[in-house]
């Protein structure tokens, strides 16, 4: 056999990877983490009119050591950060963390110079996959992050995406 | 339960009809103040030692405490403390306020009297400085319990 | 389908392990969708049609998860709970006749045999409680010892009825002894047993409140004890005690369907088969969701006085009526 | 035997307590307020709540903003009832600044403060049914609600944190589709508040779980100031609407329910009926509601109150809400202080849930309906 032949050439690995991939993708479940208004607009999502159900994600799982996804919805103040971490690192591995709402972000509207309580941004803390601006952002854009985390995951897009008009269309 | 009759207290007496001023038997002075222009019914201000005997009173006639407000007067330095009541069966608002030098401030605590002034103390603690003395737990409440810093003080600078 | 002895018995182990696999997977599905239906929205649609390929995403998700084994953890008991959990459904499941010769091993005392290994699911979960050292984990795991011991006394007694109108513990006599048109069948069999049907209601709590499902949820109460026994377990850990509440779901039903809807005779009499105790079987399971998703949880005391002053008098009184007329008539 | 003899007899058995975490991220803490619970085995000797998890230094805000650059915080205190905040803090400063509001710009505020009120009673509905372990209700609670939201997204833009009352009025005025579909929507709710009253209400083991269940007396009400539906369930009929009249409310004909008995299923039932007390205030501000200026023209912009002190008070969902603001003449508010409802309702849960049994623990907890930035601010 010829010693430079590439294992890849042998075996293809692509195809279990994707399957992995699209079983996780398809079945990305919460942690209950609802710090403040974003909450109430996750909990819309996941109720009757936004389903979050249809994607397979609305079991909510309240410990850590099940969910694959932390939705951080809501502002992370100084004395929450280490709990927050804990959290994160208390999850299995294959876990992704969306921001939810402006104060996940960047702090959002309490990010004034002097101020002593908010940490500005979660990603301070731990690396974050999707972000979800708005104050709270809609239950919409809450799916729509879900579907965006899926693409990472599979590289593919479950719906057509919506592009907004470009500034010079929209006249 | 009888929700459908018209309770007692739809009828509030609002103090300005009343002839004689209900709260003038108190030792501590009540002044009447113009509600619509104020918010509040009555106003008394009173010296720091004063303020566990002001709000025996109140509990005495029936008010429940509202909230404990430290303002912060660097000026005349000086840092403010208002007391709120409300009386659940008439209505009335009252407020009792006293002033405290800025660099010492000590006030007798009331949560003897007002148990849940236990909670309204430690916050004006933690974020002006005021010592309430007598208080069981003046631990931070709101900010990380490793907290030094007051943070509502108006000369407050990031620490 | 006389085939040699050993061929058919791993045969029947095969199906048996399939049986139990698929069913875990779309009960699953089938709570979802369904519970979807109870709260006014649409289960999961948009994995393959109506959601089909939900359970197949969910188990592979789950398999593909790390396993997380805590360092402050009883290793060895921390990892044999979840095999606990499995063995004795799977066990039960092999006595249990789906049609005329559809059994793995007909055993002649096969109820004895169901029962026993029933009663190892409880040392299981407390088992996961216990080696997980978590304090919601030690709470939920002597809920589910004092709830499980209050409930299988009346389902026991309610068995004995039953053996006493069959006077047998072979699992397939007792459904021939309830062939015929439906009104053979245990629960309508009132000349033997006057309470026929209270017993059947008390066998169906019992059976709820054995397999810990909602209203008697206590081990494993989401908004109390953030997820009971088995907080500290991910991944496939977590998933194989999800197989393991619907395997016992799965073994209760069957049970109730045997003892007193007469297993796979047809309501009128003719062609019996495997079809009729699966269609029985789903009815009940189908019930089992339904109650989850419109009662909320009893307190603990309520579910243990319910046991102790409720069930087991009726259970108790039962058994004495039907020894009365049986001896008189 | 009562709680007292509780601590006792586990003191004296000697068997050692542990302390449980309800921590800041418990699915029954709706947010997170962590408690720390000293327990004898499943009874609670000592619940000791910690706050501060939520902090959002609103009152710090503003002292550096000006009067109205503070608006979009008011409805993020307590976003659940959001336009009451606004309202307790714009009426304050209509006070100070001695503003005069438009009557249909006060009945604007009627009507949308009685709608979240209903919006943020329905989703306590859900949370504390969640808590009890039934799961629908919560689905249908949120299906009504996407009906008001609809409604209030019309006219303010926003589904949670409105930001729509203006010192002197409102920020647009309300078109005949907003009136038409509030007056559509009082019939349909007394429909849906009729099913929850047989879907939940008649539960037998909801009330098994509810009934005579943390009673709180009216002194403990009194001593640690608890207000709202807390205190309307313990027996005293007081509501902000009717002890200090404000706005349009003494023109409009509603009930105070109130209970005795002070336990979690008087508490339960204040709430249901104070939705069915909303919806009548509503249909009577519809029918009542008159042409004109929905703000008052030429509020300065950079406004300037005289100096002093002011105070407003608001009956919000949760209770008695006030607003004590201090100006010093200039435009940015000198002191800005909120004595929020939850933060008095949860100082009494320490006493309350002594001697308890955890589950109990956790519906008193749900039936004091906190919101947890309402407590930290």
């Amino acid at each position: 056999m010829d010693p430079e032949v590439q294992c890849s050439q042998i075996v293809k690995f692509a195809r279990l990877e994707d399957l992995l991939a699209l079983g996780r993708a398809n079945s990305l479940w919460p942690l209950t983490f609802g710090l403040a208004c974003c909450a109430i607009e996750m909990m819309a999502a996941g109720a009757s009119r936004f389903d979050l159900a249809r994607f397979g994600a609305e079991v909510f799982r309240p410990s850590p050591r099940q969910a694959d996804v932390m939705i951080v919805a809501g502002t992370i103040t100084k004395k929450m950060a280490p709990a927050v971490k804990t959290l994160y690192d208390q999850m299995p591995e294959p876990k992704w963390v969306i921001a939810m709402g402006n104060c996940a972000i960047s702090g959002g509207p309490f990010v004034y110079p002097g101020q002593y309580s908010v940490v500005e941004g979660v990603d301070k803390l731990f690396p974050v996959d999707v972000y979800i601006p708005g104050c709270p952002p809609r239950p919409e854009a809450l799916i729509e992050g879900i579907l965006a985390l899926e693409k990472k995951l599979t590289g593919k897009r479950r719906w057509p995406e919506v592009k907004p008009p470009a500034a010079s269309e929209s006249v | 339960m009888d929700i459908n009759k018209p309770n007692a207290s739809q009828g509030v007496v609002s103090p300005s009809l009343l002839a004689e001023h209900p709260l003038a038997h108190l030792v501590i002075p009540f002044e009447k103040v113009d509600y619509a222009r104020r918010g509040v019914h009555f106003e008394a201000r009173v010296e720091p030692a004063q303020v566990v005997l002001a709000a025996a009173l109140m509990e005495q006639e029936g008010f429940a405490l509202d909230a404990v407000t430290g303002v912060d007067w660097p000026q005349d330095n000086q840092m403010e403390i208002v007391y709120d009541f409300f009386h659940p069966m008439m209505g009335w608002r009252t407020a009792v306020r006293t002033r405290v030098r800025r660099d010492l401030p000590e006030v007798p605590s009331i949560e003897h009297i007002y148990p849940g002034a236990n909670w309204h103390e430690r916050e004006a603690w933690e974020f002006f400085g005021i010592h309430f003395s007598g208080h069981p737990q003046l631990t931070p409440l709101l900010l990380p319990d490793d907290a030094d810093y007051h943070p509502l003080r108006k000369d407050f600078a990031v620490a | 389908m006389n085939l040699p002895e050993p061929i058919r018995l791993v045969a029947f182990l095969v199906g048996l392990m399939a049986f139990v696999g698929f069913n875990a997977a779309y009960l699953v599905w089938a709570e979802r969708k369904g519970s979807g239906r109870f709260q006014r929205r649409l289960g999961p649609t948009e994995v393959g049609f109506a959601g089909l390929l939900q359970p197949i995403a969910d188990s592979i998700k789950l398999l593909t998860k790390q396993l997380l084994v805590p360092p402050t953890v009883d290793g060895l008991l921390f990892r044999a709970a979840p095999l606990l959990v499995i063995i004795p459904a799977m066990v039960s499941l092999a006595v249990i006749p789906f049609s005329e010769n559809l059994v793995a091993r007909d055993l002649h005392l096969g109820l004895l045999v169901v029962f026993s290994f029933g009663s190892i699911h409880v040392l299981a979960v407390m088992l996961a409680g216990w080696a997980s050292r978590n304090k919601y984990a030690i709470i939920s795991a002597a809920r589910v010892v004092s709830q499980n011991v209050a409930y299988e006394i009346p389902m026991l007694l309610v068995v004995i009825t039953i053996l006493m109108t069959t006077n047998t513990t072979s699992l397939s006599e007792i459904v021939q002894k309830q062939a015929g048109p439906f009104w053979h069948w245990n629960i309508f069999r009132l000349d033997q047993n006057p309470l026929a049907p209270v017993t059947f209601l008390v066998f169906y709590i019992c059976m709820l409140a054995e397999t810990n499902r909602a209203p008697f949820d206590m081990a494993e109460a989401e908004s109390e004890l953030v997820a009971g026994a088995i907080t500290e377990y991910s991944g496939m850990g977590f998933g194989v005690f999800f197989i393991g509440e619907y395997a016992n779901v799965l073994v209760g039903c069957a049970l109730a369907t045997l003892l007193f809807l007469g297993g796979w005779q047809s309501p009128i009499g003719v062609l019996p088969g495997a079809f009729w105790f699966l269609l029985k079987m789903y009815v009940l399971i189908f019930a089992v969701m339904w109650v989850r998703w419109t009662f909320p949880r009893t307190q603990f005391y309520t579910l243990l006085n319910l046991s102790w002053k409720v069930l087991i008098p009726i259970s108790l009184g039962t058994l004495v009526l039907t020894a009365i007329t049986l001896k008189l008539f | 035997m009562t709680p007292a003899e509780a601590i006792e007899a586990a003191r004296r058995a000697g068997n050692e307590t542990f302390i449980l975490n309800l921590g800041p991220q418990h699915p029954a803490t709706h947010g997170v307020l962590r408690i720390k619970l000293t327990m004898d085995g499943e009874y609670i000797l000592r619940a000791e709540p910690v706050a501060g998890y939520i902090h959002r230094m609103h009152e710090k805000m503003g002292e550096n903003r000006t009067w109205a650059q503070y608006l979009p915080n008011t409805s993020r205190i307590d976003y659940l009832s959001a336009m009451t905040y606004t309202h307790a803090y714009v009426a304050a400063v209509e006070r100070a600044a001695g503003i005069e509001v438009p009557r249909r710009a006060e009945f604007i505020r009627v009507i949308t403060s009685e709608l979240n009120r209903i919006s943020s009673h329905l989703v306590w509905f859900g949370a504390f049914l969640l808590d009890l372990g039934g799961f629908t209700p919560l689905l249908y609670a949120f299906d009504d609600r996407e009906k008001i939201l609809d409604m209030l997204e019309a006219i303010t833009g926003s589904r949670l944190t409105y930001c729509y009352y203006r010192f002197g009025g409102v920020y647009n005025d309300v078109d005949d589709a907003f009136l038409g579909a509030a007056r559509d929507f009082v019939p349909y709710m007394r429909e849906r508040l009729k099913m929850y009253e047989t879907l939940v209400t008649e539960n037998l083991i909801l009330r098994k779980r509810l009934e005579g269940i943390g009673p709180i007396s009216k002194k403990m009400c009194h001593k640690y100031g608890a207000t709202g539906p807390v205190m309307r369930g313990s027996g005293i009929a007081y509501d902000v609407r009717r002890m200090e009249p404000y706005s349009v409310y003494p023109e409009l004909e509603f009930d105070i329910p109130h209970y005795p008995e002070g336990d979690c299923m008087a508490r339960y039932r204040v709430r249901m009926e104070e939705m069915a007390q909303s919806l009548r205030i509503i249909e009577q501000a519809v029918a009542m509601i008159p042409a004109g200026p929905f703000q008052t023209p030429g509020v300065p912009k950079s406004l300037k109150p005289p100096a002093g002190d002011y105070c407003f008070a608001v009956e919000a969902a949760r209770g008695r809400l006030m607003v004590r603001i201090v100006s010093d003449g200039k435009e940015m508010p000198y002191r800005v202080r909120w004595r929020t409802p939850s933060f008095c309702n949860i100082t009494l849960f320490e006493e309350a849930s002594r001697g308890m049994m955890l589950a109990d623990a956790l519906a008193l907890l749900g039936s004091l309906d906190l919101v947890i930035p309402d407590i930290d601010r």
